[in-house]
């Protein structure tokens, strides 16, 4: 995005308003598959790493494609597409320890998936049986938050803990720990999210800001919230920001696991704009003939992040056509999961929505459940 | 006159009150191109330009906030909040200075800002997208608070609302969007915004209702008419100011009172309406008032939201409940 | 056993939490070297550092935001707003995630967070310092609300709500803060938190109260003695849930009823205390029950604040009043 | 306020993590009363203009010295002290022209005065007589207001107001208007704010933020809210943001003076911090020696914004004793008025209450005026 222009005279009066604050466009792997140098990244894993992360993606595209399609068949009420955002998810995903903690937007079911989470769980929330029934502590992978920003700020408190749990900066790779916050580029208007940057300014908290530009936040483009590149938000407050190639896993890959290791070893928050495109509807009720040209989406199937891998692997015979059939095999195992995982999900019954209000059921909720359940039983034989 | 659902006769309305005066504008996260996730701001954008029909960045305290300040400096802006569980944000905009401006101001500037909520539960939506959150509103001095229950009202209060020099939390049951038509006779005179309505007349129990529970409820009155028990029925179309003297007639005359809305039922606009009927009512009550409402915990997963709302057949136990005493 | 101020038995208190339990953090703006505007976390950083007594940004959502995270971690945050009337930047974060964590989490995640609010008037300050929030969060699932009245529920409650593994919405009478002292016996054994008490017995009319005006309450119930009139007089203490049992034996006893607070009477309340009351003891009831509570403008000048809020006349003149029936 | 250490390894990382966004502080006069040139800002009123300054600075300060002892003498509730924010709000408060519109926080009381509100208005609020009595638009000066943030995004709507009226860009310096928000630096950490600037980015908004900056918040200092200058926090949002010393009424005039007219030609944005510091307690509730050392507070003695420009006027033999004597004279006056005037205050009476929560009074409140009226009359001779 261009630096929009300030008006007349504001060089003269106040000089540049804003400087580049990093290399604008982290890139390692370009959309035609070629790996390139960066100055200051560079992604140290072999190419197993790069074969793991197609299988990454190719699985995570499946998770999404399936749950989309369930929800076409009705079996899901609705659900929010990651189409064209798997690199963002798997790079920052992959980048992660076990004992850093995610706090995820609603969308992120292919970071869902690097930590380890059954993916047939995600689609409880868009079937209507619970409100995520994941263990957030099995698999130190938070609950998937609605209100848009709400979960930047749990994100810097839960780091502030870290810090007071003495793992951060201890020196010990077993025990440091980072915290990373998944937003988009519509939350990054949020009053809580940018309280989140004040806080974690103000605390030097352990925390990365992962931000997924996808252009969208559902009709409204992202020159609605920001006239500059989002990653130089983070200049106000005082912290790096860095813009990646959000369709490049591998860049993807090494700007946040720089920005794991700062927030570990105690140097504090980072903000990280992973640019990328929304290229399915923003869920499945969203019309975005409505608001956007089929043109941008062309323009951005270029840039595949899935088929760039796929160009690298091959070209550099890296991979033979097992290695293809076998994945694909597993993404059939995975549809099949779904499929008839997502149809035997366990009902919700009414009279389990009073058991968890609170930590105790009340005197008040327990008779209000009572007295429901005998109303119901009153129907009993009587329908 | 022309048949409408509630989404198009409130859309209907807001572009009647466009063109009616230029100081009316629309503001809110995705009300322009889109025309609002329940497309009840379709077209507006494309007729009155981005000037008057505003996406904004989303955040709902700058939407508010920005509101008032274009209300002071003379506009009627209208304010889209996506969907009720999203108002929070903008909770402290709402009622710390648009509640409260034109009493700190004795009365030398005004709000006259409608802040339009879809709200309500019943379409099978994820958390935070089907709450009820009237009461915390109709608690607040300051504010007036609002609920349309069919097309021809979405029609008339949205413009009524919008014409209104105090703040106006406008409550639109998204249930009822697109559910039913009705005619809308576009130069009929409306009855004024703030009063109740009785929408059945009955003789035995008076049940109220407002938004998605009129619906409801007058089904449940049609049920229980064929069990042979009459009642009557108010629309309360109003929540603060409450418009309570026909509520009180019909009570004298029925003694019996059910009152039934999504919101939980602590605290909710049922409370209120129970109390008030006591404090006058008490001689002429044949049975407590009993209230019919969304049960004290979070709105629950959609797969049993509907056994979670009130529907026709608790309203009618609640009937009969008070004709037991 | 001290004789302490409210302001200091709530300061005893958190000092005692923090030493039983290492995880007890106290966040809020000016709670460091300052104490807080009312000094009741007063040495608490200088004794537990700064790691346990955090000055934050002037942010409520932040406060409360970071809050929920800490206590995801397994920390028990004790927030403190710094006035009623700024909530609500944080009410978002309050209603929308605290109250909703452990059941959208299905038990999985706790939320053991302690919301300290000083709350209602009588100070003589400007806008915004003298709200009384609490129906608002009395009718959201999933939170809990409290009110002490005096130094030796201060002392308790407070431990009593940190120890509890549910949100509270702590509300503390700030006018009472440095009022009267009180013999606290920390060797005492408190009575449960979730528990109203009866604190002066009668036969002609049940008076109910918490926080600032349970002071005023008695006094009220003191004087009726003189003009030969016996009120019972409950200091509910918790709010959410409510305990009504003691005041349903009350009511059966007196079928006379006044509900007294210093929050807007629309909605506050007593609106759900005088429902709940004639759904359980309707037959007992000889009068209706009568609310006397702030009135429904916001807060006003510090000038006319004591005419604003209930006090002995306008309580005795409502416990009149229901014996006039 | 220095640059504070990212760390490790942030350098090489991300490059450096912010820049210096214009002049570090824009000064045009010194604490020892000389002027000095800017390479960006010049302040090219005359001597007469200065002079003008001096009188309204000393008269500032006699309003609050003098509100300070009422609250003493127990005629005020409570103060909210500017002491040594003199500089920052005459400057600024004299580069508006009428057009323009002023949200303010509960300390503009200089700003108050340069917009010609009776100072005795500004006394009814922490009196307890009323909440702000002066009509907004007669001076174009909004009410107080207490909430910190949330006058912020007032002053954009209004802004955005000012777009759609067509009073912004037309090139008719009678016509074109613009906005000033005043809020302190704690207030930068609010939700509201940061808000404010998106929206005021978004659209463009013809609005200046004007911070002062007074070091405190009650009793947190400025680097719990930011730790880098507050200034650069603008760059976040993309506009320009500047410095300017705050103590300096020449150089707050000269920068606040170029914000506006960036903002009336359809410029857009600018955020303007006026370093400065609170002499003063917070209010007259406060006690500052439970937090900040008095050292600091000499210090500031030293950087007065009204002696360096008496310095001034006194060395160039601008002025004679007869000026300093008729200032004098004006600030007794002053006084007497605000003494006898806030006595003399109406008091506000209960049923009052009633009239103004809506346009026009509903049917209920009617009722409880009318009740409570009556309970009242009930003990006429009763006591
Ligand atoms: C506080 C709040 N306001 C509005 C919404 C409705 N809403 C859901 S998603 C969305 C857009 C979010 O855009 P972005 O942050 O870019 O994330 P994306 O959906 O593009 O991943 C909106 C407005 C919400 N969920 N929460
Ligand atoms: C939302 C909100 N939270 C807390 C307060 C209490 N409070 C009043 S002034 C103040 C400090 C404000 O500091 P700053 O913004 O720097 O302005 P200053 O008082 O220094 O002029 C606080 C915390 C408030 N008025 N509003
Ligand atoms: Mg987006
Ligand atoms: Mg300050």
């Amino acid at each position: 995005m261009a630096t929009p222009d300030f008006g007349p005279g504001v060089g003269e009066v106040f000089g540049p308003t804003h400087r580049d604050g990093g290399p604008e466009l982290v890139q390692l792997l370009t959309p035609e598959g070629e790996r390139v140098e960066h100055p200051e990244f560079s992604f140290d894993l072999g190419d197993d790493a790069i074969k793991g992360f197609y299988r990454d993606m190719v699985l995570t595209r499946r998770i999404d494609t399936e749950a989309t399609a369930l929800q076409r068949h009705g079996e899901l009420g609705i659900w929010a597409q990651l189409l064209g955002q798997e690199a963002a998810q798997i790079g920052s995903g992959r980048a992660l320890n076990t004992q850093d903690f995610v706090f995820p937007t609603y969308r992120e079911h292919g970071v869902a998936y690097t930590r380890g989470v059954d993916p047939l769980r995600l689609l409880g929330l868009f079937r209507g049986v619970d409100q995520g029934s994941w263990d957030p502590y099995a698999n130190n992978f938070g609950l998937y938050t609605i209100v848009i920003g709400a979960q930047t700020l749990h994100a810097v408190g839960y780091a502030m803990g870290l810090q007071r749990d003495g793992v951060v900066g201890s020196g010990d790779p077993e025990r440091d720990a980072a915290v990373v916050a998944y937003f988009g580029d519509g939350a990054s208007s949020q009053g809580d999210v940018n309280e989140s940057f004040i806080f974690a300014a103000s605390y030097n908290a352990p925390v990365v800001f992962f931000c997924q530009n996808n252009q969208w936040a559902i009709s409204e483009p992202i020159t609605r919230q920001s006239r500059i590149p989002l990653y130089q938000r983070a200049l106000g407050f005082g912290f790096p920001g860095v813009r990646v190639d959000g369709n490049d896993v591998l860049a993807t890959y090494a700007v946040t696991q720089a920005a794991l290791e700062r927030a570990r070893n105690g140097s504090g928050p980072t903000l990280v704009e992973a640019y990328t495109y929304r290229m399915g509807a923003h869920t499945t009720t969203d019309d975005p003939t409505r608001y956007r040209l089929s043109e941008d989406v062309e323009h951005w199937k270029l840039k595949d992040p899935i088929q760039r891998v796929k160009v690298y692997l091959t070209r550099h015979g890296l991979v033979d056509q097992d290695f293809f059939d076998e994945i694909e095999a597993e993404a059939e195992q995975l549809g099949v999961h779904l499929r008839e995982g997502c149809k035997a999900m366990p009902e919700p019954t009414i009279l389990d929505v009073f058991d968890h209000v609170y930590t105790e059921q009340t005197a008040e909720l327990a008779a209000q459940k009572a007295a429901y359940s005998t109303y119901l039983d009153s129907f009993e034989g009587a329908h | 006159m022309t048949k409408m659902t509630l989404a198009k006769a409130l859309n209907a309305g807001l572009r009647r009150s466009m063109e009616d005066d230029p100081k009316v504008l629309i503001m809110g996260e995705d009300v322009g191109k889109l025309g609002g996730v329940f497309r009840i701001t379709d077209g507006l954008q494309k007729d009155f330009g981005e000037d008057r029909v505003i996406d904004s960045p989303l955040a709902e305290s700058g939407i508010i906030g920005t509101a008032v300040g274009m209300a002071i400096r003379g506009y009627r802006p209208v304010c889209e909040i996506q969907f009720d569980g999203f108002v929070y944000p903008a909770y402290d905009q709402i009622v710390s200075q648009v509640a409260k401006f034109t009493f700190r101001s004795q009365g030398k500037v005004k709000m006259p800002m409608v802040i339009r909520i879809p709200f309500g539960g019943g379409i099978g939506a994820v958390e935070h997208h089907s709450e009820s959150p009237e009461a915390q509103f109709a608690h607040t001095p300051g504010l007036k608070v609002v609920a349309c229950s069919n097309p021809v009202d979405g029609y008339w209060m949205i413009q009524q609302a919008i014409k209104h020099d105090d703040p106006v939390i406008f409550l639109e049951p998204k249930r009822q969007y697109h559910a039913d038509k009705a005619e809308v006779d576009e130069t009929a005179t409306p009855a004024p915004l703030f009063t109740s309505r009785l929408i059945r007349t009955g003789s035995d129990v008076t049940l109220l209702a407002y938004g998605p529970m009129v619906k409801t409820c007058l089904a449940s009155a049609e049920a229980a008419a064929q069990e042979g028990k009459s009642v009557e029925v108010i629309d309360l179309r109003t929540l603060s100011p409450l418009d309570l003297d026909g509520v009180f007639e019909s009570v004298r005359k029925t003694g019996r009172v059910v009152v039934a809305h999504e919101a939980h039922t602590n605290l909710g606009m049922g409370a209120e309406i129970s109390a008030r009927i006591m404090e006058e009512c008490f001689y002429s009550l044949e049975a407590p008032v009993i209230r019919v409402g969304g049960f004290d915990t979070p709105y629950p997963p959609a797969r049993v939201e509907e056994e979670w709302l009130p529907d026709l057949d608790r309203v009618l136990d609640a009937v009969d409940r008070t004709l037991g005493y």
